[in-house]
């Protein structure tokens, strides 16, 4: 373990900005893309069956 | 010619016209297409004159001075040196020893730059490592003398 | 009553006509018949308005219509050579703005029940890019439907169409003329409409 | 040799595709979880300080493995396209717009991790040099490919149209790939490379490699339900759909 | 008044649909102003010197790009005689062509000058003189234009030819468009050029859909 | 062979013809270069330093426009169903037609832009170098840009897709050719810049037509 | 021989024809019937190789087209509902120019005789854009005179001509067939040739 105290872990000696700006980006898109391509299956899926029927 | 032969000539073509590019290619990598020039070029000549240029190499060690805000250090390749003058804000990794590209004008032998960017090596070690490392080289540089 | 009055249209150096008159009352039809290049589209857009004549006039129930184009253009449906639709809209809209610009307006419902009859069902929502030759021109003439007006000037309006759809634009021109309309109109075919007037060109 | 090419194409054939794809997903998306989340804990937690760049350098695990699949994802398309041209399969084409969202987001991300580190590192957000701009030029590719496609309507125009642009595009990736070996750039060279030992710390590179292969189950996942949703979008009336895809 | 606003709402649809004409001009606005860094170097007092300059320009030759296609497609596909034999006065319908051409063309370059000068580091409070200036400057360009347009309609060299002839026109509009900017970065008062810019504003954009749908009649001839 | 000279004539013919284009492409580039002197301001070492970066810029801005009409009115007119049904090779005739596109909007830019270095007071010197770095560089342009024309034909939002597609593309041709002036102005060589460029250029007019040819087959689907 | 075999066409969602198959012998002619928009453009545009079908192949003298293009392209000539002329062009210089692209040349004096011969007189030296539409369809038409072409297809040749040039295409075609050429073609209205092939579409 690298880290003294949970202050040290998020300042990243100064370069916390940078280091979690890199991080939380990749974190965002990477969870905003499966729920985005989730949802499009969804709405397949929703808009199927009534296809089917008519 | 029949489609075979012409289907031959134009793939022979083709690879003609592949072979001329990458000789181009070739030929533009032994002139000097750089993003900065090396304090070796500034002696030859072959940097630009009375215009803006970037320069790198390594800042030597010991060489950097501070005026109030204005740093004074030096950028050699190993073989030649150049004087930089720089007023402004250093970036982080800027240290002796270290990568370095700033850009700016040439004067009388005297490069006063108005941008510094660090350029580091790729090497990742942890500071143990490293010192360990610079360690070992000494010892063998000591011991080819 | 629209009446023509000595025209005289020059194109180049050729004389298209000369010295042409003839009257359309209301209820009445004229086709303009001649060869290709003889001068009808010509005539026809002289008559509409959009080209003046080197001699002559045309007079709308008496006012020259140079003179008086409110009244004219208010009472006139002109259509051409060129289909004036666009491409990236549907049918629906093109009609609709089609109708806006000339300050008209009409609910989508009747759009989709003019076009209906004409035999664009299941077409009106795609594009008329998608559409076939015909469907383009029926599109177009369903503007005879939906845009209210008593001089009726149409350029070949039977190309394109099938059987099917040549019968019933045959059954709109009667009965705009039944209503007290009148039409001009060129075609090369023979026309399934009650004898009307006619002037040859050429 | 008919015979085989008929296999082939029986493999490259949607329906028999959508649940062969519909099987991996699960697994990829676990792995994708449990190598970033052992991937975040080695490059935050286990390994050390780096001698040049303190802290800053912990960039490296998310910018590395970015750039990585945002070449790579560049040339599995391209690969399908390839494939695409030559034996007319409808599932490359499908493959291919799958692919291009995902690429396009890790070529942003590339560029994103990597100003947020020059701006410490070197001092400046941006330069113009050939690493850099290359990779400029590798995203605005993606973003081309997304737009040529989403401009036709017409799927097999889409598809053959972008399998094209796909293609030319390729030489951008060795470009990038050797652009700090040909030229003298800002950006630092290989650390990692087939030809000689890495320059790395063990544990650094241990957490980048893991990292890296997080993000490569990523991209496969994500893909598969993708390819997944456009089979569905494009095959809706074929009668394969209608018999069983609606499990 | 209906019939201004029908042509309006016409042509915005269209565009949109289309979506290549506002996306060109915008599009074009961002690389003209962007590739200049690439070309010229990045040095930052150079660029800041020149950028009223460039953006006007931008502008000026975005506006430019978008002006044949304002009546030639209407033109092709007969809509435009149809629009001269409608009951509604011809003027209200091309005012309301100028009208959209301009949200087209004109606003979203306006709209995106402030982030462009941010790139070329001009100091913030010259931002907003340079949207003030542009805002007063395209709609003139726009109504300009539409005269060059209609008199060149279905002409051959129809490109050429209408930049010969509306450019000597614009010419005044950049002088004090980008004067403006360049006084308010020199320190001084815009006061004076933004109103010789207000002027002309007033002027063309009353006048044009006359003499515009004079010039359209002739070229329907 | 035949085919290829038959399709350039007749592409130069409807060119001349019309005027419009290339008179607009040369236009074009005077007025986006001579507009910055009047937006900038005259000072001689400031337009100096900014000559290659725009005149390269204004020689590929010219190119971009003129490439949507490289195949859309022969795509609109049917025409192109023609060429694609001929007995001669596609791509031969698609060569003639790039081949006449450069003649038309590439090579009356070359050979303006000395001229146009005069203005911005290039030494004599240099301009030799820029006719050569854009004799290299307009051809490039044009094949590149052909395939985009090709790709984006018949779409929707058909100009600024072109753009998104193709000036990544130019890019490098943009920086090697200001470039290789620069470095010229600068007193180094320029060998280097005008190698890639000369690289570039062989294999992009070697490759052009069949990829354009087949993306035409697919447009026109 | 020109073979179609199980020809599948899908527009949009829509299936326009589907397992079509014929098959049209040297120095017949067919008829493609269909209202509006059953696809009989989209049928032409199949067979003369410029859309792929979804399923099914065209053979002509038993290779398939798509894989035998030269052959196959020097043997056709295909007239769409475009008209491919440039209007800037006179209509001399639009046939040499046309016949130029497909490798074909004819000198100056034997395209005026073909257009004289299809009624074009004094019409040679003028832009296309002065011509009227039933004279730019003429121009188009003069092709079939002027390059030589063993398969027809033509989509609806007959538009916008007047009585007298009707006629002379319909001897055109005869001619043709005599021969040993064959002809698809299109058309709504009813053709004045000796009893064809036909197939019927929707
Ligand atoms: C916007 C700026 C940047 C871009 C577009 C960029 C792009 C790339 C790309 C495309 C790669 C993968 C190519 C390869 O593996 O050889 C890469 C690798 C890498 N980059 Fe960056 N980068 C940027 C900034 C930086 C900065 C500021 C640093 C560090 C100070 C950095 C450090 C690295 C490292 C360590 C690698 C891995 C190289 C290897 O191991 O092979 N990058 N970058
Ligand atoms: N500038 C010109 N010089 C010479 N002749 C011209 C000129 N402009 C037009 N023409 C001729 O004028 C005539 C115009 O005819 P118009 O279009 O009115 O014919 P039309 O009767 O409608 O024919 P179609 O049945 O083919 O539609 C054509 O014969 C054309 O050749
Ligand atoms: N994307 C699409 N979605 C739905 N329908 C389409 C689409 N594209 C084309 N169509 C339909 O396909 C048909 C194409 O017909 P085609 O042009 O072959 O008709 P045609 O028989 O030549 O008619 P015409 O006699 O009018 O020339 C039209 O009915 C059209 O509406
Ligand atoms: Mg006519
Ligand atoms: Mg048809």
């Amino acid at each position: 373990m690298q880290w003294n105290s949970w202050q040290e872990f998020l300042t990243m000696r100064g370069y916390g900005l940078y280091v979690w700006g890199s991080f939380g980006a990749c974190a965002v898109a990477m969870i905003l893309e499966p729920l985005w391509v989730r949802n499009r299956w969804n709405a397949i899926r929703t808009r199927q069956p009534r296809q089917e029927r008519s | 010619m029949k489609p075979r032969h012409k289907r031959l000539a134009l793939i022979f073509a083709g690879v003609a016209v592949l072979g001329v590019a990458v000789a181009l290619v070739l030929n533009a990598f032994r002139s000097n297409l750089v993003f900065f020039y090396t304090p070796t070029q500034i002696v030859r000549g072959e940097v630009p004159q009375g215009r803006a240029f970037r320069i790198g190499g390594l800042v030597k060690v010991g060489s950097l001075k501070r005026q109030d805000i204005v740093a004074h250090f030096i950028v050699t390749d190993t073989v030649n040196e150049t004087p930089v003058s720089y007023r402004g804000i250093l970036p982080d990794l800027f240290k002796e020893g270290r990568g370095v590209v700033a850009e700016g004008k040439l004067s009388n032998g005297q490069f006063t730059a108005t941008e510094v960017l660090a350029k580091h090596d790729e090497n990742y070690m942890p500071p143990e490592a490293k010192d360990a490392v610079e360690q070992a080289q000494k010892t063998s540089r000591t011991l080819q003398r | 009553m629209l009446a023509v009055n000595q025209l005289t249209c020059l194109r180049g150096e050729r004389r298209l006509f000369q010295q042409l008159t003839f009257e359309l009352p209301e209820g009445q039809w004229l086709q303009v018949q001649g060869a290709n290049g003889a001068g009808k589209t010509t005539l026809l857009r002289v008559v509409a308005g959009l080209v003046a004549p080197q001699e002559g006039e045309v007079t709308w129930r008496s006012q020259p219509i140079r003179e008086n184009r409110d009244q004219w253009n208010r009472d006139l449906l002109y259509l051409g050579h060129h289909a004036a639709l666009k491409e990236e809209l549907t049918a629906v809209e093109n009609l609709s703005y089609g109708l806006g610009l000339e300050g008209f307006s009409s609910s989508p419902e009747q759009l989709n029940a003019a076009l209906h009859q004409f035999g664009l069902k299941d077409r009106e929502y795609l594009p008329v890019r998608y559409l076939s030759a015909g469907q383009r021109r029926r599109v177009l003439l369903t503007r005879l439907l939906v845009r209210p007006a008593s001089v009726w000037v149409l350029d070949e309006p039977y190309t394109a169409l099938d059987v099917q759809a040549t019968a019933f634009l045959s059954t709109v021109i009667e009965t705009h003329l039944e209503r007290g309309g009148c039409a001009i109109l060129t075609s090369h075919q023979t026309l399934g409409l009650h004898p009307g007037r006619t002037v040859s060109l050429g | 040799m008919s015979n085989s090419i008929i296999n082939w194409f029986k493999y490259a054939s949607p329906a028999s595709f959508y649940p062969l794809a519909g099987r991996m997903i699960p697994w990829f998306s676990w792995l994708a979880v449990v190598l970033i989340a052992s991937g975040v804990w080695l490059g935050l937690f286990v390994a050390p300080t780096d001698a040049q760049q303190s802290e800053g350098y912990r960039i490296i695990f998310v910018h590395v493995p970015a750039s990585w699949m945002s070449m790579f994802i560049y040339c599995v398309m391209a690969f399908w396209s390839a494939l695409g041209l030559a034996f007319n399969t409808r599932l490359s084409g499908m493959m291919t717009a799958a692919l291009a969202p995902t690429g396009a987001m890790f070529a942003f991300l590339s560029l994103w991790t990597g100003a947020l580190w020059g701006k410490p590192m070197w001092g400046t957000w941006w330069v113009w040099d050939a690493r850099l701009t290359s990779q400029l030029i590798l995203f605005f590719l993606y973003l081309g490919f997304i737009a040529l496609q989403s401009a036709i309507d017409d799927p097999r125009r889409a598809d053959r149209a972008g399998a094209l642009l796909a293609l030319v595009g390729v030489v951008n990736i060795p470009v990038i790939y050797f652009s700090v070996q040909w030229w003298n750039t800002l950006h630092q060279g290989a650390s990692v490379s087939l030809t000689k030992a890495p320059s790395m710390a063990h544990v650094m590179l241990e957490g980048m490699l893991v990292m890296a292969l997080g993000f490569w189950s990523y991209a496969i996942a994500v893909a598969l339900t993708r390819v997944r949703c456009i089979i569905l979008e494009r095959e809706i009336t074929s009668e394969w759909i209608k018999r069983n895809a609606v499990e | 008044m209906n019939g201004f606003v029908m042509a309006l709402r016409r042509d915005m649809v269209l565009a949109l649909r289309h979506k290549s004409e506002w996306l060109t001009a915008l599009f074009f606005f961002v690389i003209v102003t962007n590739l200049l860094p690439l070309g010229v170097g990045p040095e930052a007092s150079l660029l800041r010197k020149i950028a009223p300059g460039v953006l006007w320009i931008g502008a000026l030759l975005s506006t430019l790009l978008g002006l044949p296609r304002l009546f030639a497609p209407d033109h092709a596909d007969g809509t435009l005689e149809q629009m001269a034999l409608s009951p509604i006065p011809l003027p209200w319908l091309v005012a309301g062509k100028i009208v959209a051409h301009w949200l087209v063309c004109g606003l979203p370059v306006v709209l995106m000058a402030p982030l462009l000068g941010l790139q070329f580091d001009l100091p913030v409070r010259s931002l907003g003189l340079l949207v003030v200036s542009l805002m007063l400057g395209t709609p003139l360009l726009s109504a300009i234009g539409a005269l060059g347009a209609a008199l060149t309609l279905g002409l051959r060299g129809g490109g050429a030819l209408l930049s010969l002839l509306i450019l000597p026109l614009y010419i005044p509009a950049l002088i004090f468009g980008a004067g403006a900017v360049e006084a308010d970065l020199a320190g001084i008062s815009a006061q004076g050029h933004l109103s010789l810019l207000g002027a002309i504003l007033v002027v063309s954009v009353f006048f044009s859909p006359w003499v515009t749908s004079m010039a359209l009649r002739i070229a329907l001839e």
